[in-house]
């Protein structure tokens, strides 16, 4: 599923997301986010109903702080809603759903959903609130829980480089959960930095290879 | 099995291929398939030992032994080629990553069950990537003769032989025909060369609905 | 709690830490181990949103918008520092390769159960990477105060906020003592400062052992 | 779990190995295949009964063949047995037990092992020979196996660069299981072609970071 014919404008990428979808965001706070396509989203979109699987709901008024703002999330999927108080206050107020994950588990399930793996044992969380509702099987003496995968309709990832096939790579600690939504997506879209010519990319160092990207989007 | 049915085999199975698709080819008949691409049709070809982007065998001088495919054999990576672990690569190939998968079988059913990796009693010590990829492709296309080496036919009411897995295989082509499997029923779609429904009838062990709607091959 | 308070737990804790141990810090106290480790004393440092090799903060004109703590909070890297992906980071800490994870509690158990997430009937969305850590990480360091500010006792026979995890601490250091879990048994080994066993007692709102081996900190 | 004092020598690093012990071997056939180690395992230890954990036992009379040959394997968890023909008579004749695994539930259990998860479920391998005496659960109306990790005392892997604590980068299509391998054991040691200055790997390209990696053993 290369993208075969260079990148398009971020209105048209976000064209994409329908009502009612389940939207990965990647980024660990603001870093590594898609902002270009949350703005996009925010401002070129009308899709609602939203089912948003990020980190974060971004910050007060920032990434997807805007969006949350709009009333366009029902449901956040996430390890760490905190960071944005408006995110607090629209679940405690029942505007938003909310699911807690442990970060861990948040980042295997999404990788689980991209390898086909329908069900994983992780000790953690085990015997505490975000276990309740899931099975417990006892491995070894230890307590696990049955954890399942996350997946979406639609990934939005951020990279620093791609080539055009859509092969990516990620720079620093803004890598994140980029990867792993990429996998998980019915179709994935990739804000990128840059487009470098197909072969510059060196082929040990390619994060995420063009199979599990549809579209490129330039960064703005 | 002549080179000449082999590649006739070959050269109709790449027929199903479009554009722009992630293609893992197994050994044997389907490793003919790269030389037999039209021109307008390229594929990215997945070898699940970590290289998406498999280019031609390697030139002299060109022998590179970090590089290989799944057959072990020396290849080479195109521009914009990428590598990654064993993990990765079947998480691409269950995850549902790898648009087609093309691959030899020893028996199919008409459910669409394959069994391509054992003879039973014996030779149950290799399975590799297969069971993986049958499951995991989202396309799978058998590619066998119509019989095997003592006349047997190879599409069977149920396999007998030791499973792949269930229900896995999209399309079977042999020397005198296409298969297709539709809504877990085994449709004769095509003749091939000069085959004639009731040569496929003789050579196929296994009732099977006929719907001539693609065209006969040239 | 002042910043001499602070730095005493947080010093403390720092000699638990042995050459080349890789170990992930919690914000609050954890986060002033670094400028408190001996001259001798090299840990390579982990951070959960991925990066092993965390060097001290940036000076100006070295701040990096992609680079960053799990706190958020800008960082730099040191030479051999490696980036990864948060699955893989996760699958560090899960799959005990972290050998230290230091991090604050608003309460320890005498069973070693370990709550530092949320505050009952409220703030519950907000767990992070804490449960993976206490779970996953070889050894777990808890710094806290002994007390909360209205008071009351940090160290419980059972925790009343909603658990972290159970039976995950192994060394709880306070600004009075050194506690270590024994065979699920809650030991104090160490004074600190000037503190006296009934002083401990005191600020311990739960039964524990005495063993009191370790020496007294300078 | 750095190595502070420099790469030691091949018939040290296999002295970590001890009768009874289940050792992983990198590489896809030869390819990746830490050979220096192999050899001074063959040449430099006595330890027998040994649990192989790789994808091939070798070729005949090569790599793991040669440890074949001496008896001293007690039991192959791979996904090809086939490649060595010695291998297969060795089963056949009930000289080792063989544990054959889809290569892709291979990987994913090792990986598993190293990643701290106890069992993972798969539609591959379901309603066929492999999944006997397996724990089924039907997910979606797709039946699937509960696949358990798959651990090791010692693991020998093979890159080709490393730096001086450790991290290490893989070569092309010599990646294969190595990185999973890595994770996966007690103990990692890593023969590698070369050791370059710390700092010299692009932090971003390293593959095994050397948290995992305890010894180095240069290849000769």
């Amino acid at each position: 599923m290369a993208t075969a014919n260079g990148p398009i404008e971020p209105e048209e990428a976000v064209s994409l997301i329908r009502s009612g979808d389940t939207v990965m965001v990647g980024g660990f706070g603001l870093v590594g986010a898609p902002l270009t396509l949350i703005d996009a989203l925010v401002e070129h979109s009308d899709a609602d109903e939203l089912t948003i699987v990020s980190n974060n709901i971004g910050e007060p008024g920032r990434g997807l702080g805007k969006l949350l703002r709009q009333g366009r999330i029902k449901r956040g999927i996430s390890s760490f809603f905190t960071s944005n108080p408006e995110a607090v206050a629209a679940v405690n107020a029942g505007e938003i759903q909310a699911t807690l994950v442990p970060q861990g588990t948040f980042a295997e399930a999404i990788r689980a959903a991209g390898a086909g793996i329908a069900g994983f044992l992780t000790p953690v969380g085990a015997g505490t609130l975000l276990a309740e509702g899931k099975e417990e099987h006892v491995v070894d003496g230890v307590p696990h829980v049955l954890e399942r995968p996350i997946y979406a309709d639609v990934a939005l990832v951020n990279a620093a480089r791609a080539d055009e096939l859509g092969n990516l790579w990620y720079r620093r600690t803004a890598r994140n959960f980029n990867p792993l939504m990429a996998t998980a997506a019915r179709v994935t879209i990739a804000e990128v930095g840059e487009i470098v010519s197909t072969g510059e990319l060196e082929p040990e160092s390619i994060h995420t290879p063009h199979l599990y990207v549809d579209e490129l989007v330039l960064s703005r | 099995m002549t080179d000449d049915v082999k590649t006739s085999i070959a050269a109709r199975a790449a027929r199903e291929l479009r554009p722009g698709e992630v293609v893992n080819l197994g050994i044997g008949i389907p490793n003919l398939i790269p030389g037999l691409l039209g021109g307008g049709t390229t594929v990215f070809l997945h070898t699940e030992n970590g290289l998406l982007g498999v280019g031609p065998r390697p030139g002299e001088g060109e022998l590179d032994p970090d590089l290989i495919d799944a057959a072990k054999q020396p290849v080479t990576a195109l521009p914009g080629a990428a590598y990654f672990d064993s993990a990765q690569s079947f998480a691409m190939i269950r995850g549902g990553h790898i648009d087609v998968a093309v691959l030899g079988a020893l028996q199919v059913s008409i459910a669409g069950d394959i069994a391509n990796w054992a003879v039973p009693g014996k030779d149950v010590l290799g399975v590799g990537g297969a069971m993986d990829l049958v499951v995991g492709a989202r396309r799978v296309i058998v590619t066998m003769t119509a019989t095997s080496s003592t006349g047997e036919s190879k599409v069977v009411p149920e396999c007998t032989y030791p499973l792949t897995a269930l229900a896995a295989a999209d399309v079977v082509v042999t020397e005198l025909s296409v298969f297709r499997l539709r809504d877990r029923a085994l449709v004769l779609t095509e003749l091939l060369g000069d085959a004639t429904v009731d040569q496929v009838r003789a050579a196929t062990g296994a009732p099977f609905e006929i719907d001539l709607e693609d065209r006969r091959a040239a």
